[in-house]
Formats: C-alpha cells, sequence, structure tokens
C-alpha cells in the first residue's frame, strides 16, 4: 500500500522525490555508517585477538568490551586540536572533510541488500543510476586523494612520502580495478549495481576466477589493508599521511578507513559473489536477502582482517611493480575471457 | 698453528727496538706494548703477515699515577689463527697524542673517537674527530679522566637551566658542579668541530634531496639512536647515525664500584644479553684473580646462557618481524610466547626476567632447581618445533622472500672490513664464533656447529640466528646430561675481592657476536678501567654504508635484521 | 586560533571576524568567554564524568622504547599480558596519543628531544614514570650523564618501580593511571 | 512538474550526501574546539620529526620520476574510459559481423593489443621504475 503510493509520488514528482530520498537516506546512513565503522573497528580488535591468542578489548563494556569504540570515539572527540605551524591550512583542514564526504558520496549509490515485500525484491539503495558501478569504483579511488590532501598539506616528512606513496598505489592500480568491472559489466549487461547483482545466477567469483582475484588484491590495496599499507607503514614512516593529524581530525581519518573497508567489502560482495542472492528462507522471508547479505559482508570483513594479520608489507615499488606489470595485462586477459565468455556461452 | 710465541718472534725480529715489553698471557694472547712511533707499522705488518684483520676494539686508560694515557689496541684474526694480540701504546698526560689507526682498519674509526671524546687523546690522521657519544656540552671536559670532578654528579636535574633559542624551542643547558669549577677542568676552549646537523646539511646537494630523521623516537630504533637519511624520492643516498641518545657513562661508573657491584651494571649493558655480559665481566676478573669456576658451575652458566641466547635470538627475530610487518602481524606475537616460556626457564634459577645479576666470580649465584631438567626439556622440545614452523613459514611466504633476498648484502670481504660479528658475520660465510675461536666456559667439549650462510643479505641474517636456536638447544641438551652435582663456587674465592696489579681481556660469544671485556685492576678493590667491547657496537658502525642506495622500506629491513640494542653501543 | 581553524575558510575571513564585535565586545573575546563557560560546565560534573570513562579506557602510550624496560613494554603488548584488552595501545606520531611512557634514563643529549615530543602531544595527557632509572637514574643515579630526577621536567602521574618492573607491573601502573583520571587526581586536572 | 526520472535527477540525493557528508564533520570539528581542552603552544605546533627540529621543509621540488607515474596513468585510464561505452555496444546486433565475431570484439582486441604494447614500451623505458 505504502510502496504503491510512493511510486506514485515518485513518478509525479521524480526531483521532489529524489530530495527527499537523499536527505531522509543521507541522514540515516551518516550516523549507520559511523557506528557500523566503528563496528568494523571492534570487529577487527575482536577477531585479531582471537587470530593471535589474545582476547582483544574485554573490560570496557562487558566480557565482549563493546564500548571500547566508544570510549575511544569520546577520547579522540575531546582531544586537543593541533594544526602544525608550517603546515597549509586550509587544505589541512579539508582533509578529514573531504574523506567523509567521500564515504558519504560512495554510500549514496551502494546497495545496502534488499527485502521481499510481496514476493517482490525491493533493493535498499538511494540512488539506484545507470552506472552506479563506476560511479562507485571512482568515487572509492577519491579516498586516494584526501589521503594526498593529508599528507601533502601536514608540511611533515614521514606525511609526505606517505602522499606520495598513496598516489603512485592508487594510479598502479586504478586500471586493473576498472577493467575488472568493465569485465563484470560485460557478463552482466549493464553497469547498474542492482543489475549487476540480479544478472548473477552464478557468483561471477565463479564465472571470473581471475577477475575475482585482481578485483580483490586492488580493492585490499585502495582500502590500504595490510600487505598493501606503505602508505601509513609505521615502522618506516611513522602513520604516514595521518602523522600530524590529533584529536577529532585523526579520529575521522582513522573511522572512514574503516568506513570504505566496509564499503569496500560490500562491493566486492555485489559485484563478485552475488550480493543478497540466496535461497530464501522460508519464516522470514521477508528480510532473507539482507540476512544473505550480511553475512557474505561479514565473511568478505574478517577475510580481510586475517589477511591482515598473516601478511608481511610489501616495499613500495614492488606494490607498484605488481599492480602495472602483472595485474595489468593479467585484467586484460580477464576482460577478453569475459567477452568470450560472455558473447558465446551466457 | 701460530701461537702468540711466533707472533712475538716474528715482531721481535721485524721491529727490533720498537717492543718495549712483552709478555705471552695463558690464553693465547699477546701482550705488547709498543713505542708510540711505530704502531701503525707494527699493526701494518701483523695485519699484512700474520692475518690480524678483525680489528676487535680499543680501550683508552688513564694512568694518573704514572702521568701517562695507555692505548690498547686489540687485534685478533677472522679464524686464521686463535692470537689475540693486545698492543699497548703510551703516551704524555699532558699533550696526548696517538697515532690512528683508521687507515688500516676501518672500523676503528668509532673506538679512537670515543676514546678522544672521553680521555682528550688525539688521534693524529683521524679523518673525522667528532664527538660520537657526548653532547656538545660535555665536550672537552674529558669525563673518563680520572681527574674529572663532575661525577659523581647527583644534581643534575636540580642544575639544569631552561632555556627558549631563537626559533622558539626550549632547549636546556645543565652547568658544571661547582666541584668542576673549582678543580679547574671546565674548559676554556672547546674543540672546534661542526656539529652532527651541520656536516648533514653539508651533504644535501640537489633539490629534490631531504634528510629524514629516523629517530631518536621512532617505531625503527630498539632504543633511542638518530638515523638520519639522505632521501631522493625514496631512495637513500647517505645514512648518517647519531649515537649516544641513552649514554649512561657505564665504563665510569663501574671504575668507581667495588667489583662486585659492577655486575649488576653489566646486565643493563644490554638487557636481553645480560647473562652473557656477566659472564664476559666475571670471565676477566676471574682471569685477573686466577680462579676458576667450579665445573658445575661452568655447566649451570653455559645452560643459562643458551636459553638466553634463545630468547634473544627469538625476541630479536619477532622485532624483526614487526618491522617488515607490523605490529599487528600473528608470528610476532607467537614468538613473543615462545619466548615467555623460555624466560619461565631462567626465571625459575635467576629469579628475574631479564636483568639477572646471576653469575659470580668463581661460580654462581643459585643451583637449578628441582625439576629444572624436565621443564627445560619441554619448553626446548616446543622451542625446536617452533622454530621448525617459523623457518617453514619464511621459507614458503613469497613477500618475506621478496623483501629479505637480495636486500643489505654483505659480502665476506666487506663484513669483516666492517668488523661486524656474530650472526651478521657468520651470515656472510665467515664461521667466526667465539665458542669455537676463543673457547670459554666448556665450549670446548661440547658438540655443535656454527651456522653460516652464504648470501649475506637481510634473509640469512635472519635464517643465522633461527638456525643457532637449534645449536643452542642441543647444546644446552648435552649440558644437562653432562651436568654433575658438585659445588657451584669455588673455594679459592676471597671474600674482598682485590685482585693484583694487572689487566686482562676475556671475550665470550654473545647473543649478537663478540663481546669482551677488557679489566685493568691495580691492587685496590676497584677496577682502574672497564672496557666493554660490544658486538652492536661494530653492527652500527657498519649500518651506513650498508643502507646507501637502498630503498627507505630496506632501511626498516636491514637494521631490523642486524638486531641491534642501543643501550649496548651507547653504555 | 580562528574559525579558519575549525571550518576550512580562507584565513582572511579570520582577520575579517577579529574587526566584528557582539554587544560592543570583539568576537574573538565572545568566543573565548562562552568556552570556558563551557568548559566550567563542563568541569562541574557529569559531563566530565563521561569524558574522562571516555578518556581512561582509551589510554594510547607512545612507542618509546628507551632502556630495559623498553623491552618489556614491547611484551606488555603481546599475548600473555596483551595491553589491548583494557583498550590500551601503541602509536608511533605523539599527536594520537595519551600518554607518555618515560621508560629509561633521560640523558644530557635527550633531555630536549623528549621534551619536545611530550609538548607535542596534545592535551589531554598523562606521563608515566617506569622503572627506576625513569624515577631516580637507578643503578646510574651518580653519571655525569643522567638527569637523575625526572620528575623536574615531567608531570608524573604514576611511578612504576622495578628494575625493570614486569610487564603485570605495567597494567598495574597504568590501572592505577585509570582511577586517577577517574578520581579526577592526576596532576594536570583532566 | 511530473515526469520519468531522468539520469539527472539521480544525482540530486548524492548532492544531499555531499552536502550531509561534510556537514558532520564540520559540525563535528567546531563541537571539539568547544569541549576539548586548548593550550597551544610554540612546540605543540612544530612540525613532529622523531622529536627533533627538522632540517629543511618538506615542501620541496620533488623528483621527475613521481611525474612520469602520473603520465602513464593518464595515459591508461582515459584508454580505459574507452571500454566503458563498448559495454553498451558489443552486444549490439546493429554491429556487423566479420566471420561469425562480432566486429566491435576484434576493433577491442586490437585496442587491447595496442594498449599492452604501450605498457611494454613503458615498463623498457623504465617510466615505471620506483623513484
Amino acid at each position: 500500500m505504502v510502496l504503491s503510493a510512493i511510486t506514485e509520488f515518485a513518478a509525479q514528482e521524480p526531483k521532489l522525490y529524489a530530495f527527499i530520498i537523499g536527505l531522509i537516506g543521507a541522514a540515516i546512513l551518516a550516523s549507520v555508517i559511523n557506528v557500523a565503522a566503528m563496528a568494523v573497528v571492534w570487529l577487527e580488535r575482536k577477531v585479531m585477538g582471537d587470530l593471535q591468542s589474545r582476547y582483544g578489548p574485554n573490560r570496557v563494556g562487558g566480557r565482549w568490551g563493546i564500548l571500547q569504540l566508544g570510549a575511544d570515539a569520546i577520547k579522540l572527540f575531546t582531544k586537543e586540536d593541533v594544526i602544525p605551524r608550517g603546515a597549509d591550512k586550509p587544505v589541512y583542514v579539508w582533509a578529514p572533510i573531504v574523506a567523509s564526504a567521500t564515504t558519504m558520496l560512495v554510500a549514496g549509490a551502494m546497495p545496502f541488500g534488499a527485502v521481499i515485500i510481496d514476493g517482490k525484491e525491493i533493493p535498499l539503495v538511494v540512488a539506484n543510476m545507470d552506472i552506479s558501478a563506476l560511479y562507485v569504483e571512482a568515487a572509492l579511488s577519491l579516498m586516494a586523494i584526501s589521503a594526498f590532501m593529508a599528507g601533502w598539506s601536514s608540511n611533515n616528512k614521514y606525511s609526505m612520502l606517505g602522499a606520495f606513496r598513496g598516489i603512485a598505489r592508487m594510479i598502479a592500480y586504478e586500471v586493473p580495478m576498472g577493467v575488472c568491472v568493465i569485465s563484470v559489466a560485460i557478463m552482466a549487461h549493464s553497469l547498474n549495481l542492482v543489475e549487476i547483482v540480479q544478472a548473477q545466477n552464478i557468483w561471477f567469483a565463479v564465472a571470473q576466477p581471475l577477475g575475482f582475484v585482481i578485483f580483490a588484491i586492488a580493492l585490499i590495496t585502495d582500502l590500504g589493508r595490510m600487505p598493501f599499507d606503505q602508505t601509513e607503514a609505521e615502522e618506516e614512516i611513522i602513520a604516514g599521511y595521518n602523522t600530524e593529524y590529533s584529536g577529532i581530525r585523526f579520529g575521522l581519518l582513522y573511522f572512514q578507513e574503516y568506513n570504505v573497508m566496509l564499503l569496500g567489502s560490500i562491493l566486492l560482495v555485489l559485484l563478485y559473489l552475488g550480493g543478497w542472492n540466496g535461497p530464501v528462507i522460508p519464516v522470514i522471508s521477508f528480510i532473507s536477502p539482507m540476512i544473505w547479505f550480511f553475512m557474505k559482508v561479514l565473511i568478505v570483513l574478517v577475510a580481510l582482517i586475517w589477511v591482515r594479520v598473516s601478511l608481511l608489507r610489501f616495499r613500495i615499488d614492488q606494490v607498484t611493480d605488481l599492480g602495472w606489470k602483472i595485474l595489468l595485462p593479467l585484467s586484460m586477459v580477464n576482460l577478453a575471457w569475459a567477452v568470450v565468455v560472455g558473447l558465446y556461452f551466457a | 698453528m701460530t701461537t702468540a710465541n711466533d707472533v712475538l718472534n716474528a715482531l721481535q725480529s721485524a721491529f727490533p727496538g720498537a717492543i718495549e715489553e712483552a709478555k705471552v698471557g695463558p690464553e693465547r694472547q699477546l701482550w705488547a706494548t709498543i713505542k708510540p712511533d711505530r704502531i701503525v707499522d707494527v699493526c701494518k705488518y701483523l695485519r699484512d703477515n700474520h692475518n690480524f684483520d678483525h680489528y676487535s676494539g680499543a680501550a683508552g686508560v688513564d694512568r694518573i699515577d704514572e702521568g701517562l694515557f695507555e692505548v690498547t689496541e686489540m687485534l685478533a684474526s677472522h679464524g686464521a689463527h686463535q692470537v689475540v694480540a693486545l698492543l699497548k701504546v703510551k703516551t704524555k698526560r699532558d699533550s696526548p697524542s696517538v697515532k690512528s689507526l683508521t687507515g688500516l682498519y676501518w672500523n676503528a674509526n668509532w673506538y679512537e673517537r670515543e676514546i678522544w671524546e672521553m680521555l682528550g687523546i688525539n688521534f693524529e690522521g683521524h679523518p673525522e674527530l667528532y664527538p660520537l657519544l657526548l653532547s656538545d656540552e660535555l665536550m672537552g671536559v674529558w669525563p673518563w679522566r680520572k681527574d674529572y670532578k663532575g661525577y659523581p654528579d647527583y644534581t643534575t636535574a636540580e642544575r639544569a637551566i631552561e632555556k627558549v633559542n631563537a626559533e622558539g624551542y626550549t632547549e636546556y643547558s645543565i652547568p658544571p658542579t661547582p666541584a668542576e669549577i673549582e678543580a679547574g677542568t671546565v674548559p676554556v676552549e672547546r674543540p672546534k668541530y661542526p656539529t652532527f646537523r651541520e656536516r648533514e646539511e653539508m651533504e644535501i646537494k640537489g633539490e629534490s634531496e631531504m634528510i629524514l630523521h629516523m629517530g631518536p623516537q621512532h617505531a625503527v630504533v630498539p632504543g633511542p639512536f638518530l638515523l638520519d637519511i639522505l632521501v631522493d624520492g625514496e631512495r637513500v643516498k647517505k645514512a648518517f647515525l647519531d649515537v649516544g641518545y641513552i649514554h649512561k657513562g657505564i665504563e665510569k661508573i663501574m671504575e668507581n664500584r667495588t667489583y662486585v657491584q659492577g655486575i649488576p651494571i653489566t646486565d643493563r649493558l644490554c638487557y636481553i644479553a645480560a647473562l652473557t655480559n656477566n659472564e664476559a665481566y666475571c670471565g676477566a676478573v676471574e682471569r685477573l684473580l686466577g680462579i676458576e669456576a667450579p665445573e658445575r658451575a661452568q655447566y649451570i652458566r653455559m645452560i643459562l646462557e643458551e636459553l638466553s641466547r634463545i630468547q634473544s635470538h627469538l625476541l630479536g627475530t619477532a622485532e624483526f618481524l614487526t618491522l617488515i610487518g607490523s605490529a599487528v602481524f600473528s608470528p610476532f606475537l607467537y614468538m613473543i610466547i615462545d619466548r615467555e616460556d623460555v624466560l619461565t626457564c631462567i626465571e625459575s634459577v635467576t629469579g628475574a626476567r631479564i636483568n639477572h645479576s646471576f653469575v659470580r666470580f668463581g661460580g654462581v649465584r643459585n643451583d637449578l632447581p628441582d625439576g629444572f631438567k624436565d621443564m627445560t626439556l619441554d619448553v626446548l622440545k616446543m622451542v625446536r618445533q617452533k622454530t621448525e614452523e617459523y623457518k617453514e613459514l619464511f621459507l614458503s611466504d613469497s613477500i618475506y622472500r621478496k623483501r629479505m633476498e637480495g636486500v643489505g648484502v654483505l659480502s665476506p670481504s666487506e663484513a669483516r672490513r666492517l668488523g661486524v660479528s656474530g650472526p651478521p658475520l657468520r651470515a656472510s660465510d665467515t664461521p667466526y664464533d667465539m665458542r669455537r675461536e676463543d673457547p670459554y666456559l666448556l665450549y670446548k667439549d661440547m658438540d655443535f656447529d656454527v651456522i653460516t650462510r652464504k648470501e649475506g643479505d637481510s634473509n640469512a641474517r635472519v635464517e643465522v640466528r633461527l638456525d643457532e636456536i637449534f645449536e643452542s638447544c642441543y647444546i644446552i641438551e648435552q649440558c644437562l646430561d653432562q651436568i654433575s652435582s658438585g659445588p657451584i663456587m669455588a673455594e679459592s674465592v676471597p671474600k674482598r675481592i682485590k685482585p693484583d696489579p694487572g689487566e686482562a681481556y676475556y671475550r665470550v660469544e654473545d647473543h649478537r657476536g663478540e663481546m669482551g671485556f677488557f679489566v685493568v685492576s691495580d691492587g685496590s678493590d676497584k677496577p682502574v678501567k672497564v672496557k666493554a667491547r660490544g658486538p652492536v657496537y661494530a653492527y652500527f658502525q657498519a649500518l651506513p654504508p650498508l643502507l646507501e642506495g637502498v630503498y627507505i622500506a630496506d632501511v626498516v629491513a636491514i637494521a631490523g635484521s642486524m638486531d641491534a640494542c642501543t643501550s649496548e653501543v651507547d653504555r | 586560533m580562528g574559525i579558519s581553524d575549525v571550518i576550512p575558510l580562507p584565513v582572511a575571513v579570520d582577520k575579517e571576524l577579529e574587526k566584528w564585535t557582539i554587544w560592543g565586545r570583539p568576537l574573538t573575546d565572545v568566543w573565548f568567554t562562552t568556552t570556558e563557560k563551557i568548559h566550567e560546565i563542563i568541569d562541574m560534573g557529569p559531563i566530565k564524568n563521561v569524558l574522562n570513562w571516555g578518556r581512561k579506557n582509551s589510554l594510547w602510550f607512545l612507542m618509546q622504547p628507551m632502556g630495559c624496560c623498553g623491552v618489556e613494554m614491547l611484551v606488555f603488548g603481546c599475548p600473555p599480558y596483551d595491553c589491548d584488552r583494557f583498550g590500551i595501545f601503541p602509536r608511533a606520531t605523539p599527536r594520537q596519543v595519551d600518554v607518555m611512557i618515560i621508560s629509561g634514563y633521560i640523558t644530557r643529549k635527550y633531555l630536549p628531544a623528549i621534551k619536545n615530543l611530550w609538548e607535542q602531544i596534545p592535551e589531554p595527557k598523562w606521563v608515566m614514570a617506569i622503572g627506576e632509572c625513569a624515577i631516580s637514574g637507578g643503578p646510574f643515579y651518580d653519571s655525569y650523564n643522567i638527569i637523575n630526577n625526572t620528575g623536574r621536567f615531567f608531570p608524573i602521574d604514576v611511578y612504576v618501580p622495578g628494575c625493570p618492573p614486569r610487564p603485570e607491573k605495567f597494567i598495574e601502573g597504568f590501572r592505577e593511571l585509570q582511577e586517577k583520571i577517574k578520581q579526577r587526581e592526576d596532576k594536570r586536572g583532566y | 512538474m511530473s515526469g520519468e526520472m531522468v539520469a539527472v535527477d539521480y544525482y540530486i540525493p548524492l548532492i544531499m550526501f555531499l552536502i550531509i557528508g561534510a556537514i558532520v564533520p564540520i559540525g563535528a570539528l567546531a563541537a571539539v574546539k568547544i569541549i576539548s581542552p586548548q593550550k597551544s603552544t610554540f612546540q605543540k605546533r612544530s612540525t613532529y620529526e622523531g622529536g627533533l627540529i627538522p632540517i629543511r621543509e618538506a615542501i620541496i621540488q620533488y623528483n621527475v620520476q613521481y611525474y612520469l607515474f602520473a603520465i602513464v596513468f593518464v595515459i591508461f585510464d582515459v584508454e580505459v574510459l574507452f571500454l566503458y561505452p563498448w559495454i553498451y555496444v558489443y552486444a549490439s546486433e546493429v554491429i556487423p559481423t566479420l566471420g561469425g565475431v562480432n566486429i566491435a570484439v576484434i576493433d577491442m582486441l586490437i585496442f587491447i593489443v595496442v594498449l599492452l604494447i604501450g605498457l611494454l614500451y613503458a615498463i623498457k623505458k623504465e617510466a615505471l621504475r620506483w623513484v
């Protein structure tokens, strides 16, 4: 009932509808996503603890340490905010804001699962545009810009090296990543994320194993997770691009990293792991896609954490070499594979 | 096999009149006093004709009663023979000057700089006579001289004057004590030299070059020291090292303590290798006293020192892993867990985790507790199994191999020239191990291999350490089998330790390399001079040439694979 | 201190704002008095308790091994002891830490550097002296190069004796500091 | 103002996201300025570099190799952009076939091969050597 009314309203007043849904969606997501990022940090610390035969946070907020991230957030929020004298002030101040806005931009076009109402699957997405896959991929790489802004404006040598590394790493993996998205789009005959999910009768991870691997590597690189965390390699360049950031400014950059990690895992699930597709669970059929979606994202997140604690860091020249000299040609091979499979076997 | 007598005879025939007095010590040691103007020739002769290619260090002794300074040069060979030549050079106290050996031995540089800044002995022909350990403030007061009045100094903090410099940074100056001023040891004119910072700035040539401070507080440093790298992009063009941020003046302090009181100080020399430091010091004093520990005590020492070696190698490798991985890299934490078990074993005997003060002159403090053997064997079994796993892990990890292989390569000849010892030297295909080379305790009865690797890169250095864990386990097992009951202290140890006048040099295989103690006694209950020749000092000196032309990420890999310990360098 | 520190606006706006007045008083003045009032309100009670709860449960410390205690500090972060349980973990840059651990001998050469590091930590911050050397100079108390009274240079909240203290003592020291923050009995009054 | 949603309309919510995404951190920053203690000193605002005073500024003239990296990227990224519209045409039945293979596919395969040759050239010329 309500649904049909909304559809009707959307048909009559598309601009107003878009405005309202944007406002509501943004308000909800802005709060949800930051809490979710905190949950991811907590998850990371707990899972890391389990993998390393220790406990992780277990004193603040019960034996699971649930309130640990709350304490961290309060601490960061009430910390003095220092702008170094040598810093390029406007850029320095903008960097965390750009990071935060970037994640919101990505979140706007990202489907967060689907619900089934009246036997009809309704994806939970705010801006369901035709080229959302391209858009999301492009917006994700904006994170490198905010990192570069942070690193360059700090006027600190460690930050500067981190910033350059970040850009070099981003550009080395942007091309293979883009080619992988194209390969997926070829099989799905669409660049719309919802349609890509719906086209996955067989997961694309199965149809294009090579593409999945390349995309996963490029994604980890984009997120700056462990084997590729040269931008903030603690032992080499202290904290990389956010060396000079303190208090809430650091907090914003820190939580945005985890936001992007969450959004990146969602993107991986959408493109390759069949999104919310899965057998309908009888009793709770209403949210059964959500359950599948949530479980897949969780598995990807845990896998990312697992990778983090078990691999060593690449050297930055090895990272760029891997991107340019191995992944780029391989992604082209994958593209050809996708064309052949998509055109003649699908 | 060359013996000390052969070398002495050869010297006496080659340089008639240059050798003032000479004696051959019991443990293949040659003590000789050389005329000051002939020291370079003698050393050159020894290096070229008698394989004395290892410059082991130099110690400066202040003989205030005789109005002389003595510089003792310690020379040895990398495996060609086992003679240690200790050549003394005497110089007048009012205008001290000695010829520098830097032209012959590259690594004489730091040892001579240290003697210069501490005792004020000028080294003719030394290329860079700049302070090494001391801050500029203390330059010119020559703190290790016996007539230095600034020691003991209980009021450093109270005297500190805070002042803001022109740029706005706060600086501190600590003015001399009244005693110093009264005695007139405050320098009127300090020696002239460019400061460390000025020397660095002179090296910046291009527009795109910058100097990056890595330290004194940085995740790569195991203790405060300053590693400055001149980078163009990410390529290191030149590296500079500034140490002395935790210089405590251990050698000066030990001169003012009785012999027994010196033992706890040697613990703090390098806190990872406390037991071997104890051993080296006590061994030297035992030689002075002419006593020997009973057999059981020697076994106990060996067991504990090898256990200590295991924990040191585990910690060293773990710390190194955090450098090329990160602090959340799991195997790092697993190694620390294993190390805790080994520490429990040591703790059950010595009662302390890292600073044991366990070895005594002529014995050890405690006997092994009940059940020690079973516990240790269990732990060793576990350590063996785990180390096997780590080795397999590293072998199969392609990222690890990519990061480590061919990085920081030290060729055998280069490694000898730079004067490194211990695992870095052995990784460069030079089987040089004090336990074989200069056998102490009962190591000559033990069956073990000296681990070497051909490659000489960072990976080889780590592999040598991991393999040495197996050898240590094997040695401990042999000791536990052979140990028999008996006294743990020699009976002839006097109540008050007052050795006869003389000198002794005793070196042991520290976990990181050659650790030697040079002790001079004048018959009183305090030593005249205690010189600690640490292995990490040599590593640090060798670091800047190794770092030229590598990436910043490799700096971390190379510095980490050296397994450094700042405290021992600074002393 | 100006609006351009908060919201990304050109510095010229700051200069302009300094000229503005509200009720005959300069704007910056009003800003400061308002902030002070808010701080007074916060200091009065419940809000502060919440803030201090957050602070005490998230003590990040500066990774700065200095001596023997530096080794135990490393072990303190590792499994058998695991400081992460209490929300304590090391960071390498002073900008992001709350606690500085002086874990060894401060020498004449190191004093300016460590003081600089301490200054660069943003408020609120605490400092712990761990080990004998940091407290009194330890075995090196009479050395010519050691600052044997760290307390003169740093407002030390917690002294942890031991040479070196065991990792358990580190935990105890941190618990003590947490208690002090909770009771608002720390030296700098947070 | 009624009618179908056109492509541009999808960006209206995104603009809302952008605005809110910027307002939230700005609000947080402003709140922090008021709540948190502020004791700014000279040394606190100096650049951190291991505790010592840095030698010269960090913003200097950088190595030219960084620039080469960026140039190679720009070239390849623009090329890849051509692939995106191609997704929509390659399967189209309007496009003629050559020997049973869609001519758009053949075109694109040639394009990719040329691209790879370009990459090989860049690698050969060491444009991708890290600084």
